[in-house]
């Protein structure tokens, strides 16, 4: 009888858990039962009609669209490459030295996180106006407002993972004839590393997705968010939900392939 | 191999001093250690044993003084230009290389050829060859420490320093750990600072034991020298334990000093008395306290004091603990072999106690009694 | 190497050795500047795209109104703007903050759950969760919150179900009403609750739960005067990280809500686009910015997490 | 500060590329082209292989305002737009050409243009002499509905009140489509009214508003959510309902009366495609091409002799009102009055207050 | 204060069983804990011991078998409900509470009204007045420890568990503590079940030892009986150290067994004879072997053995530790007190060596001679 109480108290967490996982996926599954929606006869983008397998067949159908993903790409490896720099950099100045000013410049970090998307965007938008770029919106002004949101967000992942590094294994390999130089690469850097690592996939995630700032400076310039506003306004190709589905399905195998990979290393 | 090149060089420290902001945790240290022996550093927490070995190291910059290895001066000499090593007490592996390469690191380092034959040879040294491809989190704490030893051995330092390395393991694997570092030692020949709180550790393993204090070293010596002969108040009660019985001294010969100690003469040899005139602390260990129930023969050529009542007894396996009210009221600790020869004398009885003279030692009365015992026992 | 006479002088001057936060030195570059320069491009970045159109927004929030965008604006210290916005759109404000405290506190308490099971029930299923938890960010948030549209939609399986149940009236609806919105921006921000809470739930040793058990606290007191306090600092990181984004989103309201359901990011993102009244949505933003900044502050303060970053 | 956005079309030129660059970008709104299906040839892929211009047609005018926030920062700066043409509302086109973005027409490339172009639409205020505009099709602003839903939606104050419409339906985000359908509904003349008139109109807006009645304000997009079910009923333009080719949506002219109006090709300034664009007016302006327009997309037709035509292409055609307005229909359509920069801003600023806060 | 009522109720473990999957930590264990003692748990890392102390607080639930408190089954009693409080090996403060709070804590869960005025006492009793209103992480780790000892003693357990609560503090601490847990007991007077590694602590602190290994009890009973009477190979190593010489029984008596041993004919006192024909190991404590130069007079009345020879020396302080080889090739190791009445003995002399016969005890061959034995030693 108790015995039984404590199973249920062991496993009732772990239902209403999975629970709430299946509320975060409810969208994800529509979302990738649509990509085989053929809704060619109808006006209705809100309806599942018949099953196609032409959306697949050809994702790239619709004008414009996979040249935004490519776009989106582009500005997101490179808003992930250059916010991943700059913000294990500081991490490094902020966890590692002392210097005036240091408290300062860490709630300055913080504060770009405790900003609305809204008021970052239009501040940028009021900036870039005003300084006579508005006509130039585009690649570039995106860039710069994505590397600025990432940021933090890499500070603040890159610094949770060197705080929990035990300074005594470089202490170590210096004490094992490495330079400082050697010491870096050698050790503090390979265990950084899946700080940085993940500090690069939020990053990736966050510009990858990013809409309001975007649409705020981008321009002329459409990035996949915006194709997704600008199509629900006429009409969602059924393609953006392959679109969709492939991202998921990409992200998943890649962390998933890689953990798997992890995980076989550290059992040999 | 150059860094061993020429291993009858000695450690020197001498007047190093280490502050850290208003806190001076060496003092104007000075110590040798002779090439080739096995040196224990031992002291209460906070004493400055750590920082002393990182200046050693070079992962600390002392504020002043200097540091030689030989000839030469390596005050200021970077880390990784130093012929001396270090095992650190959490052993401090690298997490992401596997055993083996944890070994190489130092080889490596300096572009050695053929690493791998001195690896395998080193993990045959530790008795780990199975674990080689093992990532440090895999093994278990007794397995890290002799790979954190490997790693460090395997550069033939001139100097290998040894941060109590046993410290986070159990007593079990800790006695089994001490035995198979003397073993290397002995095998391999360098010189190994060791630090440790345990006393036991630092007599069975050390050639010679500084006894540190307060950022000072308060004694040096033999193990035996230290535990017979205990130089203060703080010596006598850190290393083993002490009974220390205020007296006050009648006269001093160039041979031994005699003491009057409530009312009994007793004369303990020049070389340990450490007073020759006023009061003292007469000081004797537990182990040299005879006891016998009243009236009974004592082995022992001294006087016999009388109307001691034993007040508390523990069995410890191999010994007896007593503890015994003098008539001056003191508690006394007094230890017995259990050889079976008498049983054990139960709570109450009334002893005579005694001990040789030239077991005793006499320290200033200006020192603390209590210094360096353990807290909250009698 | 050591066989070399020292190059060092009679008197060897010691190398200066600042100290690293733990006061240990001899770590990794440890020169005297090195961490402003570390710092130098990062701090640099944020202070020309963000702190800098940040007074350029304060700027525009004094414009003079008269201004249009086809004619320029320029700045007239009109601290009216600041009135005259919250006079008109107070209430897409408050509505603003409502509903994202609302979602903040279901995102709490699903969020919980979810890192609640993930630290201390699923084992070597944990890495695995984890990554499920991070894999909506991947599935663009339009296309996400497109798909909760179809999902609430008049005609939609849920409506009909939910109808048919007579849990619902037949004129009833789920779209264009606070309760989509609402649920929309749980949905969309819980992944924000949910990592916070986990790193601190997964940091807490278990066995000071197993110690609140053994001294005869039941396992909801233990949890709630054990777990609970020492997740503070996720719970806190979590509420901001979702409260904020929250409440300056437009999104949710834009295509699950209906015009009563407006919330401050789209009157912001009206005027600045739509309207081109610079003017008023600067002094909106401004406002909303230093209300947040002001709540968040307080906040912490309150929770006592100051360390949080 | 913001700089000011007046440009001058001569200045702000590119160099026209059209000769060896054979490419067209085309902005418009959705559902106003023709599309390939099967045996049918779209009027632009025709247009393609008669002239070998490639076309980029994006359906990206979703509203008059938006289209102008995404262009006012590269136009008002003498930037390129990246586009050779669009198709705006004449109160926005009148404001774009006045702000001097849009590029003046060269006549003797759009002859047909000049030719064909309906008696009502020529002689504008704004452009007097059709030299920057092209009307693309005219319009009307009236109710939608879904009969299968509810039953007929006949006034817009209907629309506005009716209990079981109550949070199904929506407006147009444009100013002068919703205030034009709501003056009238206060009986009053959107190409002349008073102050009071206006007032009375705003509040029956809010009070809709107020009551929950309006789900959402839209652009184009209202025919998803129409399709979609979402919405029951709404304020529609005449085309579109047509082209859902949902037998259950109809397209109503309120009783109160409709409003009535033009969208119009603009080539902006800085297009490298000016004379590509000129090409397509002109065959745009053909009446066979018009007619096989209209009769896809359900406008009405600017082109004179289209009627004629549509006898060739859908004889079914020629009477529907929809696309060839008769006397009798033409009388229920009003026009917005032009409006001062003052009035603009005051009358827009209400609007916005009740559409956008 | 309910819960200790009745402070006259024994623990029972019956039949207790605990298996992880596969593999059976706990095995059909059976063990009575009168109450108001202090009880040992002793034994080797991975025995158990940690597995039945946590079925005893409820925190595991057990496979098969019984816990029961005076009559009461306890055995799946929800931890919350049982009078049993644990001291754990990290202590478990609860970080985000102060000192007070920590100790307050149980009595708070259990409404107890005039919280402040216990806790003041308890703060006393552990002498921690001045530090009420601290975090515990501002402790040392004694004084963590002794929070956490105040913590559970506040709700007058009927038992209180502690397991390895001294494990992470250095000797020195370690030994202070030691005294401070057992004055407590004695003070308080409950039932105490400490896990612990380590030997001297168990016997020191205890009134009863037992003494598990791989989830069984080997031996229960109280320290000198344990010590000195062991009955497996296991506990004669596990417990102190052993000399086990095999031997074959060739009488055997209603009083003593008689073993020859190498040619030597010993004794054995019944009680130690656990084997009664056939081979055996004969043992004998270091601290019972004597040793003389050979020649010397022996202060043993068993047989004297000759042909010894010292092969190792190692100086521990209180006593010397003497390894020596006897003439059939065995090492047996021999400790002597160094109470100075002969000085040490240098490597390579050779001694006669002898042991009073009533402490030697005879275990069955078929024992693993070294089960128990530190690893690496010889
Ligand atoms: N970086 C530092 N800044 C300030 N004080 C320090 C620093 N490092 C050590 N100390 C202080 O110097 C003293 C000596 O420290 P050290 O670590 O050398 O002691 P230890 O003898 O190794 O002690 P333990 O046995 O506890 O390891 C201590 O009081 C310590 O608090
Ligand atoms: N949850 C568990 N699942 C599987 N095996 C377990 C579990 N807990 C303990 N064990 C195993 O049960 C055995 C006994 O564990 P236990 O912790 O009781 O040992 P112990 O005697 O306390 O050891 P130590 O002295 O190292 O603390 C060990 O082999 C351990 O690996
Ligand atoms: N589907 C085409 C709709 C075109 C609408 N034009 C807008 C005119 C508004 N006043
Ligand atoms: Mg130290
Ligand atoms: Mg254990």
């Amino acid at each position: 009888m108790q015995r039984a109480g404590r199973w249920i108290g062991d496993h009732l967490v772990m239902a209403l858990g999975a629970l709430v996982l299946v509320y975060m996926f409810i969208p994800i599954a529509v979302v990738m039962l649509m990509s085989f929606n053929d809704n060619s006869r109808s006006r209705n983008v809100y309806a599942f009609r018949d099953f196609t397998l032409a959306n697949w067949a050809d994702p790239c159908k619709p004008d414009g669209m996979c040249s935004a993903v490519l776009r989106s790409v582009e500005i997101s490896l490179l808003a992930t490459l250059v916010a991943t720099i700059l913000g294990t950099l500081a991490s490094f100045a902020l966890v590692r030295h002392r210097f005036a000013g240091r408290s300062v410049i860490n709630s300055m970090i913080f504060l770009p996180m405790a900003a609305p998307e809204i008021v970052m965007g239009s501040s940028l938008l009021a900036l870039f106006v005003s300084a006579g770029f508005g006509g130039r919106l585009g690649f570039w002004t995106i860039l710069i407002a994505h590397v600025s949101f990432c940021l933090s967000f890499v500070v603040v992942t890159v610094k949770a993972r060197l705080n929990g590094l035990d300074e005594n294994l470089e202490q170590a390999a210096m004490d094992l004839y490495a330079n400082e130089a050697t010491t870096f690469w050698r050790v503090t850097f390979p265990l950084v590393f899946p700080g940085i690592l993940a500090a690069a996939l939020l990053s990736f995630s966050l510009s990858f997705d990013d809409f309001i700032i975007t649409n705020l400076n981008a321009g002329q310039t459409v990035t996949f968010p915006m194709y997704v506003w600008g199509v629900s306004q006429r009409g969602v190709p059924m393609q953006v939900n392959v679109i969709g589905t492939v991202m998921f399905l990409l992200s998943m195998t890649l962390v998933l392939g890689n953990m798997l990979a992890s995980r076989r290393r550290a059992r040999t | 191999m150059s860094l061993a090149a020429d291993s009858s060089r000695s450690l020197r420290l001498t007047a190093l001093t280490k502050e850290f902001s208003t806190f001076t945790a060496v003092d104007s240290l000075d110590l040798t250690v002779p090439a080739g022996t096995f040196f224990a550093l031992l002291g209460p927490s906070g004493c400055g044993k750590t920082t002393t070995l990182r200046m050693v190291a070079g992962l600390e910059v002392p504020t002043s003084g200097a540091i030689h290895l030989g000839d030469d001066d390596i005050t200021y000499t970077k880390p990784y230009r130093r012929p001396v090593n270090t095992v650190f007490q959490n052993y401090a592996l690298f997490p992401h290389l596997d055993i083996a390469e944890n070994i190489a690191f130092g080889l490596r380092r300096r572009k050695v050829r053929e690493v791998d034959a001195q690896v395998a040879e080193m993990l045959a040294l530790v008795e780990l060859e199975s674990q080689a491809d093992k990532r440090p989190a895999m093994l278990s704490g007794g397995q890290q420490q002799r790979v954190a030893l490997a790693r460090a051995l395997i550069n033939r330092p001139e100097v290998l320093l040894l941060d109590e390395p046993l410290g986070a393991l159990d007593l079990k694997l800790r006695r089994a750990m001490q035995i198979e570092i003397k073993r290397i030692q002995t095998e391999v020949g360098l010189t190994f600072v060791h630090v440790t709180h345990d006393q036991e550790e630092a007599m069975t393993m050390a050639d010679t034991i500084a006894v540190m204090n307060a950022g000072v070293i308060e004694q040096m010596g033999s193990p035996s020298e230290l535990y017979e002969n205990p130089r203060t108040t703080f010596v006598a009660n850190f290393l083993g334990q002490s009974n220390l019985i205020p007296g006050t001294v009648s006269s001093a010969g160039s041979d031994v000093v005699k003491v009057d100690m409530h009312g009994t003469q007793v004369s303990i040899p020049a070389a340990r008395a450490h007073v020759t005139s006023g009061s003292g602390w007469v000081g004797i260990r537990p182990e040299k306290v005879l006891l016998a129930p009243e009236g009974e023969p004592l082995d022992a050529p001294g006087n016999h004091m009388h109307g001691a009542v034993i007040t508390d007894v523990s069995f410890f396996g191999v010994s007896t603990q007593y503890v015994v009210r003098m008539p001056w009221g003191q508690q006394l600790v007094a230890f017995e072999q259990n050889t079976g020869i008498r049983g054990v004398l139960p709570q109450g009885t009334r002893v005579d106690v005694s001990w040789r003279p030239e077991f005793a030692f006499l320290l200033p009365s200006s020192q603390d009694v209590n210094a360096g015992a353990v807290q909250g026992a009698r | 190497m050591t066989t070399a006479t020292p190059a060092a002088p009679a008197t060897p001057t010691p190398p200066s050795a600042p100290k690293g936060p733990r006061g240990r030195s001899g770590g990794v570059g440890k020169g005297r500047f090195t961490g402003y320069w570390l710092l130098l491009p990062g701090a640099l970045w944020l202070a020309v795209f963000f702190v800098v159109p940040l007074y350029s927004l304060l700027a525009a929030s004094l414009y003079d109104p008269e201004g249009s965008v086809l004619t320029g604006y320029d700045v007239s210290y009109r601290f009216a703007n600041f009135t005259d916005a919250l006079a008109e759109f107070w209430q897409p404000l408050v509505r603003s903050l409502i509903y994202a405290g609302i979602a903040t506190v279901i995102c709490l308490v699903l969020g919980y759950v979810l890192a609640y099971a993930i630290a201390f029930k699923a084992g070597r299923w944990r890495t695995l969760l984890l990554v499920l938890v991070i894999a909506p960010f991947f599935t663009s948030f339009l296309v996400r919150t497109l798909s909760w549209k179809l999902i609430l939609g008049d005609d939609g399986f849920v409506v009909g179900t939910l109808q048919t149940l007579h849990l619902m009236g037949p004129d009833d609806r789920l779209l264009a009403t606070p309760v989509a919105v609402i649920a929309g921006l749980t949905y969309n921000f819980l992944p924000f609750m949910v990592l916070p809470l986990y790193a601190s739930l997964e940091k807490i040793d278990p066995r000071l739960i197993e110690a609140a058990g053994d001294l005869y606290a039941s396992p909801t007191r233990g949890f709630f005067k054990v777990t609970v306090p020492l997740s503070m600092p996720g719970v806190v990181a979590g509420t901001l990280l979702t409260f904020i984004p929250a409440a300056g989103d437009y999104i949710n309201a834009e295509l699950l809500g209906s015009p009563n359901e407006r919330m401050v990011g789209n009157v912001i993102q009206n005027l600045f686009t739509t309207t081109g009244d610079y003017a008023t949505a600067g002094a909106l933003s401004v406002v909303l910015m230093v209300l947040i900044v002001a709540m968040v502050v307080a906040y912490i303060r309150k929770s006592g997490t100051e360390d949080l970053v | 500060s913001t700089p000011d956005r007046q440009q001058d079309p001569k200045e702000c030129r590119s160099e026209d590329r059209s000769a060896d660059d054979k490419r067209l970008l085309v902005s418009n709104w959705p559902g106003y082209m023709d599309e390939d299906d099967g045996d049918y040839v779209s009027t632009l892929t025709e247009f393609s292989r008669r002239t070998g211009i490639d076309v980029r047609y994006t359906a990206d005018v979703n509203d008059n305002l938006e289209f102008f926030a995404k262009v006012v920062n590269q136009l008002g700066s003498c930037q390129s737009s990246e586009r050779d043409l669009f198709m705006l509302t004449d109160w926005m086109a009148a404001r774009m050409i006045q702000v001097g973005w849009i590029q003046p027409l060269d006549p003797a490339k759009v002859p047909n243009l000049h030719a064909n172009l309906i008696d009502s639409l020529t002689g504008v205020g704004w452009d007097p002499d059709r030299t920057y505009s092209a009307p693309w099709q005219t319009g009307l602003t009236g109710i939608a509905y879904n009969k299968a839903k509810v039953k007929e939606v006949r006034s817009f104050s209907e629309l506005l009140s009716r209990p079981d419409l109550r949070g199904r339906i929506s407006l147009l985000t444009e100013m002068r489509d919703t205030m034009g359908l709501a003056l009238l509904a206060e009986g009053a003349d959107p190409a002349d009214f008073t102050d009071a008139e206006w007032e009375r109109a705003m509040e029956r807006l809010r009070k809709a508003r107020r009551d929950g009645q309006v789900r959402a304000f839209t652009g184009n997009e209202y025919i998803q959510d129409l399709a979609a079910g979402n919405i029951v009923a709404c304020e529609a333009w005449s085309g579109d309902v047509a082209a859902a080719e949902d037998e259950n949506l109809v397209f109503v002219t309120p009783e109160e009366g409709q409003m009535i109006w033009s969208d119009n090709m603009l080539v902006p300034n800085l297009s490298p495609h000016k004379a590509n664009a000129e090409t397509w007016i002109n065959y745009y302006y053909e009446p066979e091409v018009a007619a096989k327009l209209a009769a896809y997309v359900w406008y009405i037709c600017p082109v004179k002799g289209a009627r004629e035509a549509m006898e060739k292409v859908d004889p079914s055609l020629v009477d529907n009102p929809l696309i060839f307005p008769t006397e009798e229909s033409a009388a229920t359509t009003h026009s917005f009055m032009a409006l001062e920069e003052f009035q603009i801003r005051a009358y827009e600023g209400d609007f916005a207050d009740v559409a956008g806060g």
